[in-house]
């Protein structure tokens, strides 16, 4: 039942060699669990399967990351050897001439991609976190990206058929919890990690704030508490 | 040599085209730029895939927040009557219809509306991001880009050459010479920037263009 | 752009005949448009789908309604003759002894009803506000409610396709408006309500209060202002 | 004649199955009961339908709010750490198996766990509500009811001959004279109700039974 964590090495300690880790932020470091990522570079866990927007953007490009501040992402990881796949919207750098070290892996045959379109990554995760193992969706058809996928003609329009996404683990950045769990978010910062912390088996949530229950009010809280499994404060 | 119009002035002229009350998510590049030239009298909401509705302009330098960022990573500023949500909201909004107009870049518009925006294929490798969903759900898709390409080649083409962003999903492009209307029956030659014959146009255009009865200036 | 409608009959004046309507509310008066349904009612459109997740229960009952209080619901229009279809899943009075005006006209041949299962009915309707045209879910699976529907299995489980539900009008009961269309709902009040407003043509939202553009803390706005077409407070 | 436990019994007897940290969700009747009974030193959080986690008391005479019911229409007490949502992340709760525990009411259980509570087919239409969601979603269907109808007819069946509420879903059904648990060899009766024999319980059970090596009787 206790779900406050005394450290962030202790909250990934369990993260294996193989596994399904989600990690939240949308590219830069607002709504990224940077404290959380940097364990589990410590930790070392090897042979990942990274669920992210990005696959690099705010260590290599400072994408959304303040002026003159270092970021910990998704590319952390992938500096040190941990992840053999990612599963992206934006994996590389939008300039071929500065590219991130996910495309050099890649480009060295070290590295799966599976590329999906920002909503369709999104609906995914949410639709695993909701019992929905498939949907019918517009986005994409037509593309490389569709190549292979069941097509269907709803109201006059194809569609294809995508699948829900789960997860072992999910590293989400929230910004206030209570000791129950329920959480929220600052700005921008929900984007994928609200969706991810309902749709992985253990979701383990950095917070900038733990707050005592009722502190927060119940219509604000952006994420209830049985979606949160672990919280992490400094 | 005929003068091109700047990129200001092509985000002025989508502008003119954004109407009061619309949803309006602009993209990357020249699209950016449209905020700043909306006619007075109309108010437009901007939605970001970052998860806001009717952010402000870019922050100053000094005040930016990491918690409050385009889709393209850049510092807003607050304002009043914002509001905040997750990726799957902000995408069931795209998808769902709810997004009145998109204004993208592009690599390549083709004849019948399709659109290549995400990947050069001498890269092998591109970032899909948002434009898919962006070209399947909004309302009304413009694009807005140079007439040609760096290397001289027309990016308004008989068919896509380069991977697809969406089929038939463009319905205006502006460029730095023209405003064109994707029709049924084909391209439309609406506007020319000043100075520019519809044989000039159609020059640097792949397709055969149509010309509308009443082709006008490029007007601000 | 002016979404603020003086008065609750002018804000329904356009629905039309045989239109879809959803309507908020879990079945009490909390969360329910009773003053837009009144309107509604008095303007008198006829042939009405009604899209709820009950078909009056606290006109009738008093499900829901604070002791000494009278409730508006869709009881409302069924007793004015004006339905002609209802779409929900909790249609009847849990008493038979004690039956609603639905389920008199239902007998009497002179109304249709489609029984949705509680989380399919609000699902179909979330995926019309999101542009997903159909997806499979396990609920009802091996029962009645599933019989002609497609099946498929996922994970050794089998599950039912069931698809996207929009209308034409949505009446739906918010707590605080801005002028821009923010919205916020009050306790168990967002219901169905918050996602009916997605997924329908014109939503008319009525609520206890209009507050000025920057008085909702946007972390709090739970239907951010492009859902909202009408607001109409007393 | 042999007693019955009453129901508050039945309730308090399911609530020794909740264990700490468990989201529960409870039905009507008997089911709305165990929330009173919870073995000290154990936190569960109640889920409902209508929108809310980790809600307080039925709410006193004089203190109701209907914006504050559950999935009954009952008035609710507000209590620190509570959360409220929408419909579809309410289910979304549910069918996505974040839900460890609903306690519901039956018509009909049979040998197979299939669970019919619904509709009475002599009425001829019925109130799914959120019945065959917690069916198919939940983590664990326990049933609470008494073992047999007001008429006398058995209500665990080889087969149900009222209408579904979900296949193979039940694995654990708590009565007014016993605890059978489901399992794949059929149903095993694991606990008694005081001064009844396994063949009492025989007698008003439709299906043969599969007698427990360590059959008990109901403790509390």
């Amino acid at each position: 039942m206790e779900k406050l964590y005394a450290s962030f090495d202790e909250a990934v300690s369990d993260i294996f060699d193989g596994a399904v880790v989600m990690v939240s932020g949308f590219g830069g470091t607002g709504g990224t669990a940077q404290k959380l990522l940097l364990a589990l570079r410590n930790h070392g866990a090897k042979d990942l399967t990274i669920v992210s927007n990005t696959a690099g953007l705010a260590s290599l490009l400072g994408f959304g990351t303040l002026p003159g501040h270092t970021a910990i992402d998704v590319g952390t990881l992938i500096d040190n050897d941990q992840v053999i796949k990612v599963i992206a919207s934006y994996p590389v750098s939008p300039s071929p001439s500065k590219i991130n070290s996910f495309e050099s892996y890649f480009r060295k045959g070290k590295m799966e991609l599976e590329l999906v379109p920002q909503g369709t990554l999104v609906e995914r995760i949410r639709a695993g976190g909701a019992g929905i193992p498939a949907f019918f969706t517009p986005t994409g058809v037509g593309t490389q990206l569709s190549e292979g996928k069941e097509t269907r003609e709803f109201d006059g329009k194809q569609h294809i058929l995508e699948h829900a996404l789960k997860s072992d683990f999910a590293l989400v950045k929230g910004y206030k919890a209570d000791t129950l769990g329920n959480l929220t978010y600052k700005g921008t910062s929900q984007n994928f990690g609200a969706v991810m912390v309902r749709s992985t088996g253990i979701s383990i949530v950095e917070v900038d704030q733990v707050v005592n229950i009722g502190e927060i009010d119940p219509h604000l809280v952006h994420t209830p508490a049985l979606f949160v499994d672990r919280i992490v404060t400094l | 040599m005929l003068g091109r119009l700047p990129r200001e002035v092509i985000a002025m002229r989508v502008a003119r085209e954004l109407k009061d009350g619309d949803v309006v998510n602009l993209g990357l590049g020249i699209p950016s730029l449209c905020s700043q030239y909306v006619p007075e009298g109309r108010t437009v909401f901007y939605h970001s895939e970052s998860g806001v509705l009717n952010y402000g302009p870019m922050a100053e330098e000094g005040e930016e927040d990491d918690d409050l960022i385009n889709a393209s990573g850049q510092f807003l500023q607050p304002i009043a009557g914002m509001s905040f949500f997750h990726s799957a909201d902000a995408f069931a909004m795209i998808r769902g219809g709810h997004i009145d107009v998109t204004v993208l870049g592009a690599l390549q518009v083709s004849e019948r509306g399709d659109l290549s925006n995400w990947m050069l294929p001498s890269r092998g490798i591109g970032n899909v991001g948002g434009a898919m969903d962006l070209a399947a759900g909004a309302k009304r898709v413009i694009v807005a880009m140079e007439h040609i390409g760096r290397n001289g080649d027309p990016k308004i083409v008989s068919e896509c050459t380069f991977p697809l962003t969406g089929p038939r999903c463009v319905s205006l492009i502006v460029t730095d010479i023209a405003v064109i209307s994707v029709e049924k029956e084909g391209l439309v030659l609406r506007e020319t920037a000043p100075g520019w014959e519809p044989r000039d146009i159609q020059n640097e255009t792949e397709p055969q263009l149509i010309l509308a009865d009443d082709i006008k200036e490029i007007a601000l």
